[in-house]
């Protein structure tokens, strides 16, 4: 018997948002009287964390605490028209339209604000935590409460904003396939160690080393919580799953999570992480879109690291034990390439 | 339709219902009762969303069958919270972000608990092993663990 | 029409019933009558229970030991009177499942499941089943070939060997998903030692057959021997000879033959 | 563990923000580790309705008869739903933004397409009546010849899956039964290639398996609408759909959702909400329809699987000359959104790299099986395997270390990409070198000294001469347009191919007091915009 290590790598690039139909979503952003914000959007929160993204974004936008912004999704009698969340969209695209709508709501209470400390709002600025003051005189200052009940009772003014993202549909010609498919990429590239058994054909990984680059990590906390998921989720359909076990024969699929294999806690990793920013012009604090990239270079990193192993190639996923040991047996035993 | 009367303790209270032969606990607790905390995910014991504890032990509420919990008390993360504070385990999972979806989170977090009740201090080795019945679809599970080996040792030093 | 629900102070009673209904079933732990139930089973319209004491009854201190059917895995991970038992039963689903899972349920539990059985089939378990007529002891090869025709009747309780030492039992659960995965094939091996050389080889195999089974060549090829490694390699070359494996979703029936030989190696051996 | 390298293009960020950048706690959080997060079934509605369906057994047959006198009778049992009951049983997703044809009932009239495809729904007080009464429904089906391989299915005389499609294949364009890219002249520079390396790759199907399956409660709400709580992970895509199927004004509806136990690709098809509200219009009652695990399974659609045919060119030096591929997208039995794949898949060609001939065909293909749809990194994680695998095979066919092959080849600000437009705001190279000096990967100095920013544009900047396929150009080229977009009035090009059978006629709608159908919304204009 013998297990024999490999290293694998991979790299790729993803686009983010989609093309079909124009790509449009909307966010409304208004504060109650004492101050407090709320973004109106139809966008859903799947886990990849929605509403906490786009309220950092309004809260940055608007110059308020992030505690003083609540995000409500999805009621489609309040919140605006949102595609929906795929196609790595939602920071992008819904993270601009948050943005668009929290800017027009901080115009008007910054004019709201100009008005009661009786000075001209572009000599006026946020503080973050709630106040707003003239530049340079800190003491010039009044909260944001306090502004919301002058423009509500006072001034009647309303301090919401309308925000709007589209990324037009952008035709694709039929002879060369020209077209605008994306307006900005996000990056990885991943390196994955493998330890197969030869006479067994089981893969188990060993570690994963990787470099996103996402445009801005909004909330790295949120990032590491898509990257680590989603490196599972690509040893997951590199290694184990298929609802047709026999693709294309459709027989012995699976009924139930026995029999749907995804990888259990005993068979995770350690996975180090660096992430990049390169920001996208048109991206929210030039953020990207980690939340469907982070799975793909896993896939042919790990089925390159087996190569790099046993010096067999499995190009059908997912690499079974079956497959792998069919190789093997194929050419006469493993043949472990150089050590990288 | 007859229906049978049933009693048991619910994070600590008393109910009582009246349940359809057949019916799961599951549905009992989600459905007669209210506690919507536990999670149908699979009705076939695969996920693990829908763990109770039942006198202390870890089962699945969706194949239990109602009337056999007669007399007995169970626990969802609907008592969790001791008064107005989270329990450790709830202030770990949300201090390592252990937790995307959701869904899953309730039937983990028994997992968890039925584990600290027991081996306050565990290795890696047994989180692993006592989460090894519940499915999560988002983590990839390192945050969980991760979570639960917090819990034990704030617990541990507390 | 809702599921009738019938509970019995002793087991006769509900045997009885069994016997007599065809849209009958006995929940035991609830793995497979409750999870058919939630799927839309709707030959079941009756659930029979009961209270009966002897069904949770452990004897573990002859030289054969009883498991009431009722007898759930973790209870026999918490005796310390039963370790033999420990592997095969900490391989069985997560810990809510074995707070649930019962010895009897685990002979009714189809591929791929029933790891437990395949222990209890290599100690050279007998079943004791109350049917219509009566009780009696069935070896329990002959309740798995007759497993499809047994449930009309209600299992008291199994009782098997109880190994002389630590290593003349071995099990190996071969699992794609850690630490809880259903089997691709499970193994165990009941080798006693008899002056230095096996006597009684029992091999039982999961995944290979319909049901589980014995590896009656890989016992030919033990027994009366030293456990060396041309007597494993021996047995494990053997070890396919009357398997039937099919393919499912963990796995294919060529692949399990491949491996059943390598697995049973490594568990004679002493190799992970 | 996660490091934040803010020392690479630190010049082209602000990073004087507040709250951005911050690890701030979700907001979802507290609710989550309570339990208190409100999930669609998370709902309790006083006399709900359970709805199950009953689906076929045959993976491709005519229906010959379905009875469902003796479940009608069934105890428990509100309503059975057939195809004739659905207002409008022909959809397809896809058609609120004007791309592709109706091909999908909600509920399966003369013909089946796939094992699993719903043919009756039932509403009944219990769940175990509605599977009791399903137990009893009897359809009586004349099995057709079924065909589960992509290429199979465009073999001469393969089944026709679907009748909208009679080849077998989504059309584009309105002519070409794939999807193009091409760029420079691949077939020459092969010829001139110092290697060629042909492969095939095969992606599996994958199921979502979000730990909640998919499911809707829909309910009557007063003054004649519905309020549905919804898995949906595209709540106006829904919203719509549902307008559409039911031919009732978009606001009867209150969808309410946003908070989904995990969906990644697997809830936008919309295959609960329809049924679920009608259900409730013909009960009166709130319905339930949520899947079991193996519905979820089996029946809800998969990420569909790929086969990709690459064959490159490649100089001893590691320089890629020309790509050149073939995929085909298996659709399952409808096109749902696998029609989209294939066109972001050739917009993803040749991967991140700047190669001068690049040749894609991308087909989108019917077969006998459940219908596939979108999933996390939809149309690329195929490619990326694929192209991926390739790369590392081509590094070691010149000898080259495969950080340094991909370094060579990765395509840089200013390069021109296959799909014609400048690549800007690239990070490939920077992601590799940080990559391998985390593994401690080594790599030469040259290209530890590579730069996104350095060496690229120039000669790297032009669109090569192309030839492209002898064939007219169609006059009409914008996105597909659907029979139900086209008014009675509308002209339209004469088509360029022997025209297609008719697409199935749908039963038609039942009698209402007011004829105009409002169903109709869409997402866009016919045209999109042409932007560079």
């Amino acid at each position: 018997m013998t297990r024999h290590r490999g290293r694998g790598m991979a790299s790729i690039n993803y686009p983010i948002g989609m093309n079909l139909g124009g790509d449009p979503s909307q966010a409304l952003v208004h504060s109650n009287p004492s101050g407090k914000f709320t973004v109106a959007l139809s966008s859903i929160d799947l886990g990849q964390g929605m509403k906490s993204v786009t309220r950092q974004i309004c809260a940055e936008t608007l110059g308020v605490p992030v505690e003083d912004v609540y995000v409500d999704t999805a009621d489609s009698d309040t919140g605006p028209h949102c595609m929906g969340s795929f196609a790595s969209r939602g920071t992008h695209r819904v993270g601009n339209a948050v943005m668009a709508a929290a800017r027009e709501a901080r115009g008007v209470m910054m004019e709201a604000a100009a008005e009661e400390l009786e000075v001209n709002a572009a000599d006026l600025e946020t503080d973050g935590r709630g106040n707003i003051h003239v530049k340079g005189a800190p003491h010039r200052s009044i909260s944001t409460k306090d502004v919301a009940i002058a423009a509500q009772f006072k001034q009647g003014k309303t301090i919401s904003g309308r925000g709007i993202f589209l990324v037009p549909l952008s035709d694709v010609d039929p002879e060369t396939g020209e077209m605008s498919p994306a307006t900005c990429y996000a990056h990885a590239c991943l390196v994955a160690e493998v330890e197969v058994d030869d006479e067994t054909g089981e893969v188990a990984m060993v570690r994963m080393d990787s470099a996103y680059e996402l445009g801005r990590a909004l909330n790295p906390r949120l990032v590491e919580q898509q990257l680590v998921g989603g490196a599972w989720m690509g040893v997951s359909h590199a290694l184990y799953e298929t609802p047709e076990p026999y693709y294309p024969d459709p027989v012995h699929g699976p009924r139930d999570f026995v029999e749907y294999l995804m990888p259990g806690p005993g068979d995770i990793c350690p996975h180090d992480i660096a992430v990049l920013e390169r920001p996208a012009p048109d991206g929210p604090f030039g953020a990207k879109g980690p939340g469907e990239m982070c799975a793909n270079p896993v896939l042919p990193a790990v089925a390159n690291a087996i190569f790099n192993a046993v010096g067999v190639r499995i190009d059908d996923l997912p690499i079974t034990p079956e497959k792998v040991l069919r190789a093997i047996k194929a050419q006469g035993g493993a043949r472990p390439q150089a050590r990288r | 339709m007859s229906k049978t009367p049933l009693q048991f303790r619910h994070n600590g209270r008393d109910v009582a219902i009246f349940v359809d032969g057949g019916t799961n606990l599951l549905v009992a607790l989600r459905e007669l009762i209210g506690d919507m905390t536990p999670k149908f995910g699979c009705g076939q014991g695969g996920c693990g969303t829908c763990s109770v504890l039942i006198d202390g032990e870890l089962h699945l509420s969706c194949l239990t069958l109602a009337e056999t919990v007669a007399g007995r008390s169970i626990e969802t993360l609907d008592g969790m919270k001791q008064g107005p504070n989270l329990h450790p385990l709830q202030r770990a999972f949300a201090d390592n972000f252990a937790a995307q979806c959701g869904y899953c989170t309730p039937g983990m977090l028994m997992a968890a608990k039925a584990l600290l009740d027991r081996n306050p201090s565990p290795s890696r080795a047994e989180v692993v092993e006592a989460i090894s019945g519940n499915i999560c679809r988002c983590t990839g599970y390192e945050p969980i663990i991760n979570a639960i080996l917090a819990a034990a040792g704030g617990r541990a030093s507390a | 029409m809702a599921v009738t629900v019938k509970t019995f102070a002793n087991s006769a009673e509900a045997a009885a019933v069994l016997s007599s209904d065809r849209g009958a079933r006995y929940l035991g732990g609830g793995t497979l009558v409750m999870r058919a139930l939630n799927e839309g089973d709707v030959s079941i319209s009756t659930v029979v229970r009961a209270n009966d004491q002897a069904l949770a009854r452990i004897e573990a201190s002859g030289p054969r030991i009883t498991l009431g059917a009722g007898v759930t895995f973790a209870r026999i991970l918490g005796e310390r009177d039963l370790v033999f038992l420990h592997a095969p039963a900490r391989s069985i689903g997560g810990p809510a499942v074995r707070n649930m899972g019962t010895v009897g349920g685990n002979l009714f539990a189809p591929n791929p499941y029933g790891d437990f059985t395949v222990a209890l089939l290599a100690l050279d378990a007998t079943v004791a089943v109350q049917g219509g007529f009566g009780a009696r002891d069935i070896a329990i090869e002959e309740f798995l070939q007759s497993r499809e025709r047994q449930s009309g009747a209600l299992v008291l309780s199994v009782s098997c060997t109880r190994p002389t030492s630590a290593e003349a039992f071995r099990y190996r659960k071969v699992a794609r998903i850690k630490p809880k995965g259903g089997s691709v094939i499970t193994l165990a091996a009941h080798l006693p030692i008899s002056g230095g050389r096996i006597a009684g080889a029992r091999i039982a195999l999961g995944s290979m057959a319909p049901t589980q089974i014995r590896a009656k060549a890989a016992e030919r090829a033990l027994e009366g021997r030293i456990l060396d490694a041309a007597t494993i390699s021996a047995a494990a070359s053997a070890v396919t000879e009357g398997t039937s494996p099919s393919d499912n979703a963990l796995g294919s029936a060529w692949y399990r033959r491949e491996i059943v030989g390598v697995h049973l190696r490594r568990l004679l051996s002493g190799q992970e | 563990m996660l490091e934040l390298r803010k020392d690479i293009f630190a010049d082209e960020r602000d990073d004087n923000l507040k709250e951005i950048g911050k690890g701030t706690q979700r907001q979802d959080m507290l609710g989550h580790v309570t339990g208190t997060s409100s999930y669609f079934n998370d709902h309790k509605l006083q006399g709900m309705l359970h709805l199950k369906v009953v689906r076929s057994a045959q993976a491709h047959a005519r229906l010959r008869r379905i009875d469902t006198t003796e479940a009608e009778r069934s105890a428990g049992v509100r309503r059975i739903i057939r195809g004739a009951d659905v207002p409008r049983n022909l959809n397809t997703l896809l058609s609120l933004i004007n791309f592709g044809k109706d091909d999908e009932p909600s509920l399966a009239v003369d013909k089946v397409r796939y094992k699993g495809e719903p043919i009756v729904a039932i509403v009944a007080d219990s769940e175990r009546e509605a599977f009791e009464a399903v137990a009893k429904v009897r359809i009586d089906y004349e099995p057709l010849p079924a065909v589960f391989d992509v290429e199979d299915a465009l073999k001469p005389g393969a089944p026709v899956v679907n009748e909208t499609y009679p080849k077998n294949t989504f059309t584009y364009h309105d002519v070409y039964d794939h999807q193009k890219l091409r760029f420079g002249d691949a077939d020459a520079a092969l010829a001139t290639a110092d290697h060629v390396l042909e492969q095939r790759y095969q992606m599996s199907p994958i199921e979502h398996a979000p730990t909640e399956t998919n499911g809707a409660i829909a309910a009557p709400d007063t003054n004649g609408r519905y309020v549905v709580y919804t898995s949906t992970q595209a709540l106006f895509f829904s919203v719509d759909t549902c307008a559409k199927i039911l031919d009732v004004p978009s606001n009867t509806f209150h969808f309410i959702g946003g908070t989904v136990g995990g969906g990644f690709g697997g809830k936008v098809d919309t295959l609960t909400e329809p049924l679920a509200i009608l259900g409730a219009m013909l009960t009166g009652r709130p319905v339930r329809y949520v899947f079991g695990r193996e519905e979820e399974m089996q029946y809800g659609p998969p990420r569909g699987a790929e086969r990709i045919y690459i064959k490159d060119g490649v100089m001893r030096d590691g320089r890629i000359v020309a790509r050149k591929i073939r995929a085909y997208f298996d659709s399952g039995a409808y096109t749902r959104l696998s029609s989209y794949a294939a066109v972001k898949c050739a917009a993803h060609l040749p991967g991140p790299y700047t190669i001068p001939n690049v040749y894609g065909d991308v087909y989108c293909v019917f077969t006998n099986r459940t219908p596939a749809t979108a999933m996390r990194g939809f149309g690329v994680t195929a490619i990326d395997f694929a192209i991926e695998c390739q790369m590392d095979k081509l590094a070691n066919l010149v000898g080259m270390d495969p950080m340094e092959f991909r370094i060579l080849n990765a395509y840089r600000d200013g390069d021109m990409k296959a799909h014609r437009r400048e690549a800007k705001n690239t990070a490939l190279i920077e992601c590799v070198q940080v990559a391998a000096e985390k593994a401690k990967w080594p790599i030469r100095d040259e290209f530890k000294r590579a730069s996104s920013r350095k060496d690229g544009g120039g000669s790297r900047a032009v669109i090569p001469p192309t030839p492209t396929d002898a064939r007219t150009r169609p006059a009409a080229p914008a996105q597909q347009r659907t029979t139900y977009d086209r008014g009675p009035a509308m002209t339209r090009e004469p088509p360029r191919e022997p025209p297609p059978p008719p697409p199935p006629v749908p039963p038609p709608p039942p009698p209402r007091p007011t004829a105009p159908s409002h169903g109709a919304t869409r997402f866009s204009s016919v045209f999109g915009t042409r932007r560079r």
